[in-house]
């Protein structure tokens, strides 16, 4: 098995969630981050003081499968979360041992 | 001089100026995290920007002496005469009558700011406001307070059903069409980052209410008491109407509902409250608080996205308080008012429907010629990346909350 | 007609209003955020559903032609009577009176609701304040202010120790222990979500609490001034003592404890402002700093979880309170009042203890009975699943924020 | 007595009051969300700590009999002769004079604490402040209010320029230098946390600022209503020239800087605000936005750490402001007033100047003596650790939100 | 090494934190997260408008310990977070290739 | 490749930021956590209850770098987050099997 991490701009989250949902995939957690990277931040003025603001909100989303079904989530991710201008984020792939259901004890590929 | 009377018109001269602030922050809750400063902003900028156009010459063109019932003349231009004397036919200080109604000026703009938040440019809103007062506000209020055509015709306009509610939301509509639905409106969510912030702001809109309904008597005698009373009695019942209608149509009683009907019963009551007494005011409040509901569902219907339902509530509430007024209205509750179509007279009805007619009219036209000038000067719109990013970060170079 | 006097309640009736929306974010920033709606809900519904009880029999229950000095009759039934011309024996129309005595009777029952907050059912909430109006707050003010037994007997209670505090502290002990605590109390914990709400919110029940107090004159005169004075010195002493004992006894001085503590003098001084001096008010306000902390800490080991401390606060101040207006009242300071025992009249501490018990123990009773019934018909809380989500999505369908 | 003055008066002081929790948000929106609730604290603590000081002693040092022209006696000791009579000289009863002024030694030295919030310790904290408004602001609030010396010379302050916000402007000067910079100023960014708190904030402040300068009148008279405009007018002004600067300087006009501007205007006009008229209050609030904003600029390159502005604001504002009254002061507006240079009177802007020199220097000296003294004795900062873990938990054991 | 990654419903934080602690483990990382799978959402109405919300609040625990320890954290785990209702949660195992202490700079199993 | 995920104090942000930078590290998503570990809580104190806080504000930093550059990486954090005071934080590294750059479907050692 495999946890798909996918650092998304936040207004793309909808479209993520249906794509992943049309392949089947029946869970996935979702986190509030902060991005830094090659999209540009903005300044913010307060009173006299000038900041650069150089962490932008993403949203990462996690999701398990198995390892046969990832590259279709990298596609289906991929074609949902792009617009092509730059921030559009990244994907990372890592492997996953074991995966517990906590209600019922199932394991691993029965557990998702 | 009554001193009695000039205390009582100050303090609610300061009650309405707090409405601002209040709808501020009723407004900032609506909408989401990234757009709440600008959205505030817009009120707070009418406290600055309002107050100096009514001082240089928009108190003269309301208040002025008349011209051709339609606008004051420059007579006032620079507060010229506006002093610590009586006003005539008044028993306060001319300069304090001049200053409650500046409360309403700043006021009025910014209820429309309702309709284009979250996507406005703010230049073009300063040019639009700074416009609309001029050519919209002053001569409707000069129409109807300032002793132009419609006094004349002996329209009933206590508080502001028409130059405030109707006026503001007619314009909403208009600008709501100009200006354009907000990216995405229709398919992802737009949902209140913050009602917290729009519950303490109805608290603060009720509560700022008194002043603007009563003090609008300019004396602390018993019409203003009838006003104070009928107008937190139309607060109540619009407030539980509305919440009690969603609760059967939708199966939740919601508090964004309780705050919305809330004002729906403020502003229809507001033309109305120093003519009608205390069974009407039920009526008023009630039935407001269910046709606004309804005319705020429609709108998804109709298909334009006026973000904080300005047309619904004060559009649909300014209309209905204003007809109302002409049928419930009665000398026995103010002997200087009129009796409406219940009292025997339906005259007083027609004008109001005349006065209903002309406001909407008039408010609809001048607000989408200048909407559409500024539109082909300089655009309406902040760009397509700046709305995604919020309009607090690309307009104002600003963040609501950094928790 | 005096003039003055009338924009004195009208202006003190806004206060009073404000009050409420000052309650609901002074509570609701001490829920957990899942529930912050729905207790400030529970604040705002009785702006609307209060006043219209008000309008149609409460007032008259209350203030209406005694009926064997336990309750007014139906005289004024929908405000019949209840014009525009002065109220018999005082100086201020009728009207204004009422809208006065209008906002006392919303933010009673407001403030038991703190003691059931986090988990009662919407449905069964309105009821038991509809029915707690008509059935314990009418007749309880009735007797004390509508000329009723205790009245007659001289009973003093300037702005409503005995009406509000204690009152709704009392009903909050039998709600927050017929409703039951809240799931997890005791071993979950249970933290304020956002303490600058709650101090935003003392704010705004202090300011509006001078309405409160003075306005309770109905009159701008000396005896008002000393009322808004001592109430001023009360809640700084009450809030100053609250925050050094919890320094000794904590070693933390928390801004919960100066917020607390401000309200506990503030209700302390409620029955007391018209009838004591400022030495008088330091020693109310400052003992009742410390015996409400102290209520408070008790709570923890008699087990009941009243969520936001109304019996603590409210109840206890409320006895203290009325108590300590039959020790320190003086026809010097208010020539219409009384002479407490340290004046002189120990007649007049007893009257009070008879005002406290039989406050205490018919609002105690009836309450018990109200909720017991409704249990049993229809239920009082939530279901565990709910309470678990949260009272705000699953009653209204809401949630507070979306930052 | 005049009640209309009383009730006018009365509410005034209710109004300065709610200045205070206005000032607390206002400046706890602008900290690290660590530090939010131990902000707030200051002001609150204020409303306990300020008002029985000046109930035991603080009100006789200002305004009992004079004593050499420096101070009163302690001939009010304990609110002695302070009753519900009405004050010699006046028309409302001496204890709600008492109250108005009572409301002024509270917010003053909570303005200060703007200056070193973020890192002072509480218990210091309060040492200064009682400290501060026993040797300060009696003192300097008897010279120009109470019949000392610099009211003999005939200076114009009618709402407390000097007293006020040149006085905590320049205690917030010399604090921010004695106390130090916050741990990383310079290099780590000091964002604010929430200015929807910070924008209701100075919505507070500007209704609050009616009673503070309409109020000072004493009276509900053409004076008061002068002094009402002029005050709304110079906030406004205050408002857009602050941002119009920062749009032209910065390229963004932002929220912070409207409040601001609001602030500088305010703060400037109150000296003036009974003596000058509309025009006036045109340049004072006008040019006020923008000195104000040069020397909160100018901070950065002079190095000292005012967390909140305060000198930059109410330092420069208070002396600007009492500056232009002696330029714009005339008889025409007030006849108890003066006339300003413009109106023919050199010697009143001398007297002016006068007056600036005296209070900056008094109030910059005392203030150090105290602070180096407190500093000495018990040190003034939290440590480094209790910083870094943000004040509002390692002195108070609450955190600000738990969302 | 490994991570132990449990995804649980809010309430549980403590009753899960207690148990890794009476297992002796020393430290958790902790994460306010929107989950999205089979446990239903709830409707939401704003004025006109309803929205059905199907991300609910979840809270992650992340624990790394050395990998002799994994099965017992996991008993744990399911002990403490177990309501036996939908949607309490998933536990998800993945390898740890390195960890550092940032005060010592001690090593792996030494760091923990 | 590798991600490497440092939990460190919440004021270190940007030196750790800057020191990335330097290594030449082009990206990173930070997260607010909180932690449970060895460095103490707090009490708070809210009327008459009190409790122990002993989840502590901190700060994950999540960075993809190939696996060459990993050990310079966690030098570098350590040396920018370290105070030397008990919660300075850990550092965890684990396989990263993927990575995709979601604007122009780039993989791996590309798409960092
Ligand atoms: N090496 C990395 N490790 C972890 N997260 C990264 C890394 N590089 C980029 N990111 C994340 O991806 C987001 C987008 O990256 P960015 O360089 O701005 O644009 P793009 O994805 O178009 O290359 C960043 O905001 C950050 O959250
Ligand atoms: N495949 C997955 N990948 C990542 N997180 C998941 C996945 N499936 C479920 N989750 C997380 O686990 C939570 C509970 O899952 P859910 O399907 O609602 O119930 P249950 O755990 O009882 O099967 C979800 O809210 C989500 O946060
Ligand atoms: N075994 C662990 N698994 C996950 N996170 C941990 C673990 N141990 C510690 N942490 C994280 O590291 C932080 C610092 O750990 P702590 O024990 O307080 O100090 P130190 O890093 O100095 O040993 C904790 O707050 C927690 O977030």
């Amino acid at each position: 098995m495999n946890k798909i991490e996918a650092i998304i701009k936040p207004f793309k989250l909808d479209d993520v969630k249906e794509a992943l949902h049309s392949l089947g995939v029946q869970g996935m957690t979702v986190t509030e981050v902060k991005g830094f990277g090659r999209q540009k931040g903005h300044k913010e003025i307060y009173r006299g003081a000038e900041y650069l603001v150089d962490f932008l909100p993403k949203i990462k989303v996690e999701v398990v499968v198995k390892t046969s079904l990832v590259n279709q989530v990298i596609e289906k991710i991929i074609a949902a979360a792009r617009t092509g201008s730059i921030g559009d984020g990244k994907i990372f792939v890592t492997p996953v041992e074991t995966v517990v259901r906590i209600r019922t004890g199932e394991r691993d590929e029965d557990a998702l | 001089m009554n001193a009695a009377d000039t205390a009582f018109v100050m303090i609610s001269a300061a009650l309405v100026l707090l409405m601002t602030p209040g709808l501020a922050i009723f407004y900032g809750g609506l909408t989401r995290p990234k757009n709440v400063l600008s959205t505030m902003m817009h009120s707070f900028f009418l406290m600055g920007l309002a107050s100096i156009i009514w001082l240089i010459y928009g108190y003269s063109l309301a208040f002025g002496p008349d011209v051709g019932g339609f606008v004051g003349n420059l007579a006032h231009f620079m507060g010229h005469g506006v002093g610590t004397e009586v006003k005539e036919g008044l028993t306060i200080p001319h300069c304090v009558f001049f200053a409650f109604q500046g409360m309403f000026v700043i006021i009025t703009p910014a209820l429309i700011s309702g309709a284009f938040a979250e996507r406005m440019r703010f230049g073009p809103f300063i040019i639009f406001t700074a416009l609309w007062i001029t050519f919209v506000y002053a001569p409707v209020c000069h129409w109807i307070w300032g002793g132009g055509w419609l006094a004349k015709l002996g329209i009933l306009d206590f508080a502001g059903g028409l130059v405030v509610h109707l006026n503001c939301g007619v314009a909403a509509l208009v600008a709501a069409l100009v200006v354009g639905k907000r990216k995405g409106y229709g398919h992802r969510s737009f949902i209140p980052h913050n009602l917290t912030l729009t519950l303490l702001g109805i608290g603060l809109l009720w509560f700022g209410w008194f002043g603007f309904n009563a003090g609008s008597r300019l004396a602390a005698d018993g019409v203003a008491g009838n006003a104070f009373i009928v107008t937190h009695m139309a607060a109540a019942t619009g407030s539980l109407t509305w919440v009690f209608a969603e609760w059967i149509l939708r199966g939740k009683p919601t508090t964004l509902g309780l705050a919305s009907g809330a004002v729906a019963g403020l502003g229809s009551i507001t033309p109305a409250c120093g003519y009608v007494g205390l069974e009407a005011s039920l009526v008023i409040g009630g039935i407001a608080g269910v046709i606004c509901y309804m005319a705020v569902l429609a709108k998804d219907k109709l298909g334009y996205d006026d973000s904080l339902d300005v047309v619904g509530i004060h559009g649909v509430g300014g209309v209905w308080g204003t007809f109302c007024t002409g049928l419930f209205a009665s000398k026995l509750i103010n002997a200087d008012g009129g009796n409406g179509l219940f009292f025997g007279d339906a005259h007083q009805l027609l004008v109001q429907i005349i006065g209903i007619l002309a406001v909407l009219i008039y408010s609809a036209v001048i607000t989408a010629v200048l909407l559409y000038a500024i539109k082909a000067v300089s655009g309406l719109r902040v760009t397509a990346e700046e709305e995604e990013l919020g309009v607090d970060t690309s307009a104002h170079g600003e963040v609501g909350y950094n928790l």
